[in-house]
């Protein structure tokens, strides 16, 4: 097993943690935490690829990584202040619970 | 593969496993802490400093911080008496399980990937800037865009509505 | 000869490994380097805690602590000796953990605390070539692990089950993030001017003389209000007065560690100094020159010496700080750091960038520090007409 | 301007940080096992015996009526009346305490014992640096180490001192008169008076060596 294949092996299994989780579990903060990991392993394989890739030098795996992280803090405060601002409507923060669109 | 960056992984995984399946909240948030780390880590082994830095500079310093303050703010801090899972979870999990078997056997069967390790690229603060700086500058100016725009949209969004004078607040 | 001093820990260290096979010296000259940011820096520790007593004793008209001295002798030497006992009766003591408390995170936060605390160290260069590692992008180092801080602050107040504990946690975690940003946004002025992330080359750009003065970046306008903001962000995230509502006494105990006791305790006090001391060393090395001397006669004294004297000269303004300025209000508080440092902050970086593109002459000089006095002049009048706060409301009062 | 409250401030502190290298007056506190700040002349810590004369287990004033070990409100005194007598300051034979004990860290220095003391033996001390080792035995005071000559007392509390001394002189002067009187008494009118003279003369050289008594206290 060469080293790329280590990567993507850890990326993968990152990835099914995350989607079990996010899949899995009721709560919302939660689901936002299988996200990030999700995002995590996608970002590990870019950087894998930029490493063992044949043109390094060009950094666009790299920058790719970059900018999804400014997309990860984006979308964790957009998607923090929602569950907030659910949570003060309906008073909790469960996914099975604020499944109506009425209210 | 160096004994080092297997334990690392090791490590990363587990944080992401209990950060799925601890009852308690904070627990689960410093779970996932622990596994930016040490993706963080995998990164420095993958000659990518500046990227694993930056993880540890978003993730751990900013959005584990974020998500404890949403636990605390949403009164999430105390284990659940009721199931934490969902009525389909364990179709999930299948799921789940499926796909990582699917991309494991690909990753092990795949021809594309090259057998050799390559020399460790240079990606220095300066190569890096220099490339965001031309070659991706329009990117780099979307992003702080839709950053200024999220930023401004999760304020207004937990922001309290605004209901009669019955608490006027501090005049500036 | 005064070279040979300079460099003689350098030359020490390759003495010491050279002895060794190839394969075992970066492991051993790695711990060697550990071992000295763990002696040089918690010895400079012990002697800051007594001398902060002697030093708020004698603002107050105090003696301050002037007894012990050597153990088993008659020797005082001025009180010195003070941390010996106050070592012991710490390490000594009951380790008390709430029954409530989550045990294991509760042991872990001074852990979690330290660890970042000491890693920041590794990137500070302490004299020349005297750099533990070199990383390309030190200051993003640095800022990366300060910000893992937060995370055991938030441990220690949220798993001691204790209302004071999360009150102090919340609040320090609030004032570190609110505050990170000025600090950060001061660092960036120098890393613009100079090019580089690196500390060993910010150190090495402002090693140079004019007219014998150093090129010490609080020496341009722009480098003098960096170094402020950054000293009162620095004064924030290190929990020091007029910032430390985290462990306000009279409000709520003693913060996020409230229900700390013994060699906890004293392993959170020990990562509070020791991020003092590494904030104020980045500082330093940002904006005072790191380890050059000011004057181009003195260089003969060993940087680190300049490193070491730099550093005590400012904990002794932290001290002096302390004994003189009272606790702010945290709206006060939070108003100076997002209407008051952050503007200022990003003026600066203007400010920065203008003085970097101008010719190097006295035109210079005035545009900067002409826009700057402007910003200054109103932001602090915005600043200082807020303070009609209004009547106090007391939400839960009634 | 924004600051220069701030630079004030730090002003006045730096000033007072130099200032108190510089002049010791500047200095509140006092370094205390070497120096001590003077007393005030009311100062009581712990009861102490007072004995006359040289020689304590003669001069002794106690003659173990047990009153003060009955009023002490913690009851940290332990007395044993002595089996035979021995003759006072004024000749008549009496008791004396055979053990007298104070247990000093139960006594909570309250001065009852010397309020209802008839015989103006128990008085109160001012030694306060009283630490021990041993903290059953150290502070369990014995009748030898309770016993404190007058001269003591007098340069420790001059004033009241000098009222005690007044009041045992006139006891003394009463019971000579009375065995005056014993002696003379057929003549038992003449002798009364003679007796109220001898008290007024006796009064004034015995209390000379003190400062003069105040008039009430």
């Amino acid at each position: 097993m060469t080293a790329l294949q280590g990567c993507l092996l850890i990326s993968a299994l990152l990835f099914a943690i995350g989607f079990a989780g996010a899949v899995a579990r009721r709560h919302a903060i939660l689901v936002l935490i299988g996200i990030e990991l999700m995002l995590n392993a996608a970002n590990l394989n870019l950087i894998a690829f930029w490493r063992f890739g044949p043109h390094p030098e060009a950094l666009t795996g790299f920058i790719f990584v970059l900018f999804s992280m400014a997309m990860a803090g984006a979308e964790a405060a957009v998607g923090l202040a929602l569950i907030i601002a659910i949570y003060r409507h309906k008073k909790t923060s469960n996914l099975d619970e604020v499944k109506e669109l009425k209210g | 593969m160096s004994p080092f960056f297997v334990i690392t992984g090791i490590v990363t995984l587990l944080g992401a496993a209990f950060a799925m399946s601890l009852r308690n909240l904070v627990h689960c948030a410093l779970a996932m802490a622990v596994a930016f780390s040490g993706i963080a880590a995998l990164y420095l082994q993958l000659d990518a400093q500046f990227v694993g830095f930056a993880e540890i500079l978003v993730y751990v310093g900013a959005i584990a911080i974020l998500i404890v303050f949403a636990i605390l703010l949403t009164r999430s801090g105390e284990a659940p008496e009721k199931s934490v899972l969902t009525s389909g979870w364990m179709a999930g999990i299948a799921v789940s399980a499926m796909v990582f078997t699917i991309l494991g056997w690909a990753v092990l069967n795949s021809s594309a990937i090259p057998k050799e390790t390559p020399p460790a690229p240079v990606a220095t603060v300066k190569n890096v800037g220099d490339a965001l700086m031309t070659k991706f500058v329009l990117p780099l100016e979307i992003i702080g865009l839709v950053l200024t725009a999220a930023m401004i949209g999760a304020v207004i969004i937990a922001l309290k509505e605004e209901t009669n004078n019955e608490n006027p607040g501090r005049k500036s | 000869m005064f070279d040979k001093l300079d460099q003689i820990f350098v030359t020490a260290l390759h003495w010491l490994t050279g002895f060794l096979p190839a394969a075992l010296q970066p492991v051993v000259s790695t711990l060697i380097c550990i071992a000295f940011v763990m002696s040089v820096f918690p010895g400079v520790f012990a002697l800051t805690t007594v001398l902060e007593r002697k030093i708020l004793g004698r603002i107050q008209n105090r003696y301050g602590p002037n007894r012990v001295g050597i153990p088993f002798t008659k020797i005082r030497l001025c009180g010195f000796g003070q941390f010996i006992p106050d070592g012991i009766k710490s390490l000594t003591k009951e380790d008390i953990v709430p029954r409530a408390a989550d045990k294991v995170v509760h042991f872990l936060a001074p852990v979690v605390m330290l660890i970042p605390v000491l890693l920041s160290y590794s990137v500070l260069p302490f004299g020349k070539n005297m750099t533990i590692t070199d990383y390309d992008a030190g200051l993003l180092f640095f800022f990366a692990v300060g910000g893992a801080v937060e995370v055991s602050v938030f441990m220690a107040g949220w798993s001691s089950r204790n209302k004071y504990s999360l009150l102090g946690a919340m609040r320090a975690i609030a004032q570190m993030v609110s505050y990170e940003i000025p600090l950060i946004l001061s660092a960036v002025t120098v890393v613009m001017v100079v090019g580089s992330l690196n500390l060993s080359q910010i150190v090495a750009h402002q090693n140079q003389y004019t007219y014998g003065i150093a090129h010490w970046h609080v020496f341009t306008p722009w480098g003098l209000v960096g170094f402020v903001l950054f000293f009162i962000a620095s004064l924030a995230e290190s929990n020091r007065t007029p910032f430390d509502l985290p462990e306000a006494e009279s409000e709520i105990i003693a913060g996020y560690f409230t229900e700390y006791s013994g060699f906890k305790f004293a392993l959170f006090f020990l990562g509070e100094y020791l991020g003092m001391f590494a904030i104020i060393g980045l500082g330093i090395t940002l904006f005072l020159g790191g380890w050059t001397s000011p004057v181009s006669f003195l260089t003969w004294i060993p940087s680190y010496v300049w490193f070491l004297s730099k550093l005590m000269t400012i904990v002794f303004v932290f001290i002096w700080i302390r004994g003189t300025l009272p606790r702010l209000r945290m709206d006060q508080l939070m108003n100076f750091a997002w209407k008051f440092m952050l503007p200022l902050a990003l003026i600066n970086i203007l400010v920065a960038g203008i003085w970097h593109y101008m010719a190097a002459d006295w035109q210079r000089w005035l545009v900067c520090s002409a826009i700057i006095f402007g910003a200054y002049a109103i932001l602090g009048r915005g600043l200082m007409q807020n303070q009609n706060f209004g009547k106090r409301i007391y939400r839960y009062a009634e | 301007m924004l600051g220069e409250q701030i630079i004030k401030g730090m002003a006045v502190t730096a000033r007072n940080f130099f200032g108190s290298y510089v002049s010791k007056e500047r200095l509140t506190t006092v370094q205390y096992p070497e120096e001590h700040l003077a007393q005030k002349e009311n100062t009581r810590q712990f009861p102490f015996l007072v004995y006359d004369g040289d020689d304590w287990e003669k001069g002794l004033r106690c003659v173990a009526c047990q009153i003060c070990e009955k009023e002490c409100p913690p009851k940290c005194i332990y007395i044993v009346k002595s089996k035979d007598k021995k003759p006072d300051y004024k000749g008549q034979p009496q008791l004396y305490p055979a053990t007298f004990d104070i247990d000093i860290s139960v006594c909570m220095s309250c001065q009852i014992c010397v309020e209802v003391c008839p015989f103006e033996s128990i008085k109160m001390d001012t030694k306060f640096e009283l630490s021990t080792a041993d903290r059953f035995g150290g502070l369990l005071l014995t009748k030898d180490k309770l016993a404190k000559p007058n001269s003591y007392y007098q340069e420790m509390h001059p004033h009241d001192a000098a009222d005690s001394d007044a009041v045992i002189a006139a006891e003394k002067a009463k019971a000579e008169a009375k065995a005056k009187a014993a002696a003379e008494a057929k003549v038992k009118a003449d002798a009364e008076a003679k007796a109220k003279a001898a008290a007024a003369a006796a009064a004034a050289p015995i209390a000379a060596p003190a400062p003069t008594p105040p008039p009430a206290k």
